[in-house]
């Protein structure tokens, strides 16, 4: 079933790219146009790969966009009004990420508030937080600090590579390792997790604290490859990621879910807004089009689903 | 190890569970656990667990007092469970639901190849072949997932075992195999701490049997010095009189199937009698149940034709099974048959939400007489589904079906979990229904079950019905050989 | 009881009895409803000017609204303080929708002035402020200015918003006067920095040809500059936006955008807070009594026009 | 349980009033602001209701937000550019904002797309038509269409009067009518509530409509009461009253939850807006605040059932 997604929705983008290429030779099927692609859904990617872990856990975080903003306005902060070397300006921005997602997930495992009301409140703290920070949006960062999130490696940006790492490293932990795969049993059967002596309340604190650690990355990265922190970044991209996740088969009832599904559900979503402008989908047409398009995918992937079945 | 309990008492809000129960658990002896539904059995595991803190008393492990707060520590002490309750993870594999927390290498990696290897030992010692350490949990059968529970048991291989109910979704085969393993463990000198309430398997497993009510102990027999009946009477404090069997079967047919085919049987045809109960016999998979749901609609039939009352039915929704006069009562309770979080009287009106109206003072009422008549115990029908004990929540599932007036009544392992009175009590209340003039389809692993209650019994194996035996003239043996060769 | 017909059309002001008074007091408090209220633009001149005011005046500024671009919140907030009867409302004008609820405020009488775009419907004491098809006008000449009069164009900007539809036709009416000019389309980046550059990134692949792109909220510069950076087409691609931000300012002396129209919004806030003041402590009086006789004291309407910003003069704006 | 998170948040609510009329004695404890924080809650809580019916049945949608600028927009457009007679205009954006239910309804359970994703999808897309409806926004409506959102009835305004009517209707229906208690056992127990002859696929499905209408009334009542329809009307409204009707005892598991309660948590949440207000909280302070506000409340809930457990 979760393979069975992954298998549909690779095909599904397989299949978009083959069909471009045709109808947009020149312009589609392009280093240029791919790296940038990349590029642009690298900063979704990353925390997509934190989400997918809380929604295997039966759980999600809607502070994880005011995180992406909190963390490059700390970094920036930092650095522009207190000249904090950069690199403890990223240690800082990080610890301070990390330490969102474990009062996040201290408040919903130890006292018990709801998750989407407590990560739905955290959104609005954080994005306060960030506005402080922020305010007007800072720049002239040190050169190292950009050179982060703008240095090409074999022609493609870091951020890219960062996606990448960060993907694998993710996939590798789910398959292999006993801790990561605990996350499994506590989404699928939480009380039998419990039963099984997995700490489930312990292990869900540990998915918001890894959680807020790689927005805290996100937000690091979006701000050195802008040049620049604002308060407004990361605006919506809850929403965009968990629809990311759950087309690349997680539930949100939990215990599915493959890592490389977070990957390959943003990139369905980059390439689809690639192609609407492509074929000169007007501004006005874009969200109607992109909505009926993911209806599509999915809905036919589930009629797909039933033939099998 | 020895293990011994002291003064153990426990309450939930009124209820109280436990009251000063003293038990001695002797090394390597097989000991059974009886007692009424809700008698505290299970409470008493989850205290030797450690998942509830009694209220009162001590835990003696070789006369030393521990205290156990988790079922880690438990564990570590050497004890493990099976529950009543199935405690698996569907989307894994038999290997990973049995450990986990999994062998692992450097980094906490996983170590597959020792994981897969002592699934596979333990699989062999329950001489299981149907899956192995790689088959996804969620394709196994309710059978095949308690031999997984009891694999997750022994894996850690305990000193001491509980089991709590583990045959009750069981069919004998599987239960013979899980008695050779008790023996072995045995003879490694494992004590087993046994709650079944089929006595039939406490004369045959246990040495000895300790018998609790309502929360109390009451005595512990041998059990190659007591008769069953002793026990019973332990359990329930009185004699109970035998359920009387006479056959209330006309000639006349309510429901007719033909050639009845679908996903898991095939070429299924039998007549259904008004007042008679029709036994279906068989192992699990046998594709009981698949036909079951399918005569009631809650699955759609491929091809064949039900008959009710001569007239041509069709049920593609349980919706019109129940307005044809058909209930069925699932056969795993926790997952079909309950609301957990619903009160006893919503979950007995709730195969009736049709009409408009939705009465509650006339529902509770309704609720109110149901408990009576089948003697459902709890504090009162206002109480939580989640808070009665497995036999309890049993009742009121049959409330709920008796409450839809159905001419044919389909009951899938009726009595599983269930206690002897009570299913002594669920017995005359088919029996009962039969005398109404009613109609039941009995699916049962049980063979004295079958026996004692039906009329005629037809045994399927593989899908098809592969005869129908009057009662008159079968045996448990002509059962058995028609079900498995 | 129901509401009046006559809503929407212009009455004079006889009714109303707008409240003055003629000793300054330090709780006097004048109350600027806006929407987006954390938007960096609002925050850094809007509200940082009628701060300054309210200080050097003596008085109390209050700043009110919700934190999303939410007109229904802001009506919201701007109704629950009409009751408290402060000294005077400063309203954005973000949205026809809002004309009633300013005649509310006018209606019991307390001095209301709208600032940045006019609010043609409502029965405000003043407005003063620029106009985005101004904006947008600039935008269109200097873009056909830098791109000789050819090449294909894009706007960017927050769709369905009155004032950058009035941006967009602005842009739209001056290039239609240049047949070599194409116009290619409407693009909504939601005032998200990555969704504008995101948009911008995928244009460059559908049009390698693409000439220009004009900006239309605070985040379009920034995401647009983005993405023609890191395609390399820095001054191949031609960039006008709204705003004189910071970063704004440092991507023009970068050289990446090429001109930049800002409001003069300390000078309207400012202004309209002043105007507020003089009309409540009766500065100038017409009238033994202006509200009687319908005169409004102060200014109808004052038009503060633009900004412009390129490589030639950013240094000067550079703090 | 859920009696007690009735009593819990009406406790709270009364006590902040309490606290405020202290505070603000002047301004706090009037009939005017009384019936401005009403006015202004109305909207929410009619979405809010059918919110609330949803997660009883253990699902929810996203698209109400959109839909209700849709609704405003539809009709607007079909009086301001058509002339339409109001009544026939209301009646089309009802019957649009009902279709639009509809449609998610029928793809979530017919062809089984996930929810989250289905709802999200037409979100977009119905807030694409909204845009292109009502473009830059559009009034002069005709006096009738102004007068059903601006009447004061006992110096209420309508809308109050409405949330009212189909807060007590809901409240009703679900206590005494068959039909909407099966909502009830669905969201406990889906494939039992199957088994008990309950058509759970085709109560959802009206579930889905019924929220889709609750959302079309609330736009046309808004647009009338605005005297104009904003295509960025109702954004952000889904998550705003998801967390009320969480607040008022629904939970994301379903088979929880009474209907006053999404009036409750809409009125929690709007009276907390009105202190900030009051007492003159202003920008970021504001989302932090707020933030706080809400751990604080569901947090303390939650403790106080605990120790009552
Ligand atoms: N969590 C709980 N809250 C309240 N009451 C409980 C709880 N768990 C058990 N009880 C009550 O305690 C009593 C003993 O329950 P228990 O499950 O131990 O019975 P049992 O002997 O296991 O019954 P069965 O044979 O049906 O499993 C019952 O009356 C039950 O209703
Ligand atoms: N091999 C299998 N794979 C998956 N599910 C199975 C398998 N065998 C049985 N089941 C499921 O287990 C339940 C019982 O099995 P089934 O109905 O096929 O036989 P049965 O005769 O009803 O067995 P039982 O004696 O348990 O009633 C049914 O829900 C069926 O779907
Ligand atoms: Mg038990
Ligand atoms: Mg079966």
């Amino acid at each position: 079933m979760i393979k069975d997604r992954i298998v549909t929705l690779s095909a599904t983008i397989l299949l978009l790219c083959i069909v471009m290429s045709f109808l947009f030779p020149g312009q589609f099927p392009t280093v240029g146009n791919f790296s940038q692609i990349m590029l642009n859904l690298s900063i979704d990617t990353i925390v997509a790969v934190g989400m997918m872990l809380l929604m295997i856990a039966g759980v999600f975080d809607l502070s994880v966009g005011s995180i992406v903003a909190f963390s490059g306005g700390l970094a920036g902060y930092l650095m522009y009004y207190h000249d904090v070397n950069f690199l403890v300006a990223i240690a800082a921005a990080l610890s301070g990420s990390l330490l969102i997602g474990f009062i996040n997930g201290f408040l919903i495992t130890k006292i018990g508030i709801n998750p989407m009301i407590q990560t739905l409140a955290m959104m609005g703290v954080v994005r306060g937080l960030a506005l402080m920070l922020s305010g007007a949006g800072i720049q002239n960062f040190p050169y190292e600090y950009n050179y982060i999130g703008q240095v090409k490696i074999l022609s493609l940006q870091s951020p890219i590579w960062y996606m990448f790492a960060i993907v694998l490293i993710f996939s590798y932990l789910f398959k292999n390792i006993a801790f990561f795969r605990r996350y499994y049993f506590i989404g699928s059967n939480e009380k039998a997790a419990h039963l099984s002596g997995i700490e489930v309340e312990k292990m869900k604190l540990w998915g918001f604290v890894i959680v807020g650690l790689l927005a805290g990355i996100a937000g690091i990265l979006l701000s050195s490859r802008l040049g620049a922190a604002l308060s407004t970044s990361g605006k919506g991209l809850e929403l965009r990621v968990i629809t990311a996740v759950i087309l690349g088969g997680a539930s949100l009832a939990g215990g599915q879910g493959k890592i490389v599904g977070a990957f390959l559900g943003a990139a369905f979503m980059g390439i689809v807004g690639n192609i609407l402008i492509l074929s000169r989908v007007s501004g006005y047409w874009q969200e109607i089009i992109l909505g009926i398009i993911l209806i599509l995918a999915v809905g036919i992937d589930q009629l797909i689903q039933k033939k099998v079945a | 190890m020895k293990l011994g309990l002291k003064n153990i008492a426990k309450s939930f809000e009124v209820v109280k569970a436990l009251q000063d129960v003293s038990l001695e658990f002797h090394e390597g002896e097989v000991h059974a656990i009886c007692g009424e539904n809700g008698a505290g059995k299970s409470t008493l595991m989850n205290i030797l667990t450690g998942n509830i803190q009694p209220d009162a008393g001590s835990i003696l492990l070789d006369n030393q007092i521990v205290t156990i707060h988790n079922n880690q520590q438990a564990r570590s002490l050497g004890i493990n469970i099976v529950y009543q309750e199935r405690s698996l993870t569907d989307g894994l594999s038999v290997a990973e639901n049995i450990f986990p927390l999994p062998p692992t290498k450097s980094f906490g990696r996983i170590n597959f190849v020792q994981l897969h290897q002592q699934t596979k030992a333990l699989l062999q010692q329950l001489e299981i072949k149907e899956f192995s350490p790689a088959t996804m949990v969620a394709t196994l059968s309710p059978a095949q997932k308690t031999l997984v529970e009891i694999a997750k048991a022994l894996a850690t291989n305990p000193a001491i075992l509980l089991l709590d109910e583990p045959t009750a979704s069981l069919t004998d085969k599987e239960t013979t195999i899980l008695f050779s393993v008790i023996r072995t463990l045995k003879q490694r000198g494992v004590t087993v701490l046994y709650i079944s309430h089929r006595m039939a398997e406490i004369k045959l497993i246990a040495d000895r049997v300790s018998v609790l009510k309502d929360g109390k102990y009451q005595d512990t027999l041998s059990t190659n010095n007591c008769t069953t009946e002793d026990i019973i009477r332990l359990m329930v404090g009185r004699d109970l009189q035998q359920v009387d069997v006479a056959t209330h079967s006309t000639e006349e047919v309510v429901l007719s199937v033909k050639n009845l085919c679908g996903k898991g049987f095939s070429d299924i045809s039998f007549d259904l009698k008004k007042g008679e109960i029709f036994g279906l016999g068989g192992l699990v998979g046998a594709g009981r149940t698949e036909l079951a749901m399918a005569i009631f609609g809650a699955i759609p039939a491929d091809g064949g034709t039900i008959l009710k009352n001569g007239h041509r039915i069709h049920n593609n929704h349980p919706k019109q099974g129940i307005a044809n006069g058909i209930a069925y009562l699932p056969e795993e309770r926790k997952t079909l048959g309950v609301f957990l979080q619903k009160s006893i009287a919503e979950n007995i009106v709730s195969a009736q939400l049709y009409g408009k109206g939705y009465n509650v003072k006339a529902n509770n009422q309704k609720a109110g007489e149901y408990a009576k008549t089948l003697n459902i115990r709890s504090s009162s029908v206002q109480q939580l589904m989640s808070k009665l004990s497995g036999g309890n929540q049993q009742k009121v599932v049959l409330a709920k079906w008796l409450n839809t007036q159905p001419d044919v009544l389909i009951v899938d392992e009726p009595t599983h979990g269930i206690d002897i009175g009570a299913k002594l009590e669920i017995y005359k209340i088919l029996k009962q229904l039969t005398a109404d003039g009613k109609s039941i389809l009995l699916i049962s692993s049980e063979m004295e079950e079958l026996l004692l209650l039906s009329d005629r019994i037809s045994v399927m194996r593989e899908g098809k019905i592969k005869g129908i035996l009057n009662k008159k003239e079968t045996s448990e043996n002509e059962i058995i050989k028609l079900a498995a060769q | 009881e129901a509401p009046p017909r006559t809503d929407g059309a212009n009455k004079n002001l006889e009714s109303t009895e707008f409240i003055t008074t003629d000793s300054v007091s330090p709780d006097e408090e004048y109350v600027m409803i806006t929407t987006a209220i954390n938007m960096p633009m609002y925050v850094n001149h809007d509200q940082e000017a009628f701060k300054k005011w309210a200080k050097k005046m003596g008085v109390k500024a209050s700043i009110l609204g919700p934190s999303e671009w939410d007109i229904p919140a802001q009506i919201a907030t701007f109704e629950q303080v009409i009751p408290q009867k402060p000294a005077g409302f400063l309203v954005n004008g973000t949205d026809p929708g809002i004309a009633q609820v300013i005649n509310k405020a006018v209606d019991a009488g307390i001095p209301t002035v709208v600032y940045d775009s006019d609010i043609p419907g409502a029965r405000q004491h003043s407005f003063i402020g620029s106009d985005w098809y101004e904006m947008g006008r600039l935008q269109g000449e200097r873009m056909v200015k830098i791109l000789k009069g050819k090449g294909k164009v894009v706007v960017m900007g927050i769709l369905g918003m009155t004032n950058m539809e009035a941006g967009f036709q602005g842009f739209l009416d001056v290039i239609k006067k240049y047949p070599a000019m194409e116009f290619i389309g409407k693009y909504d980046d939601k005032a998200n920095v990555e969704l504008a550059a995101k948009i911008t990134a995928d244009l460059i692949v559908a049009h390698p040809d693409l000439a220009g792109v004009a900006g239309f909220d605070g985040n379009s510069g920034p995401g647009i500059a983005l993405s023609v950076k890191e395609a390399n087409k820095i001054g191949k691609i031609k960039i006008t936006t709204v705003d004189a931000e910071p970063e704004h300012l440092q991507l023009v002396k970068e050289g990446v955008i090429d001109y930049l129209v800002g409001q003069k919004r300390e000078l309207f806030t400012q202004m309209g807070a002043q105007m507020l003041f003089d009309m409540r402590h009766k500065t100038i009086a017409f009238s033994k009594n202006d509200a009687k006789a319908g005169v409004v004291p102060i200014p109808k309407k004052i038009i503060t026009g633009s900004i412009e910003i390129d490589k030639s003069n950013v240094d000067l704006f550079i703090k």
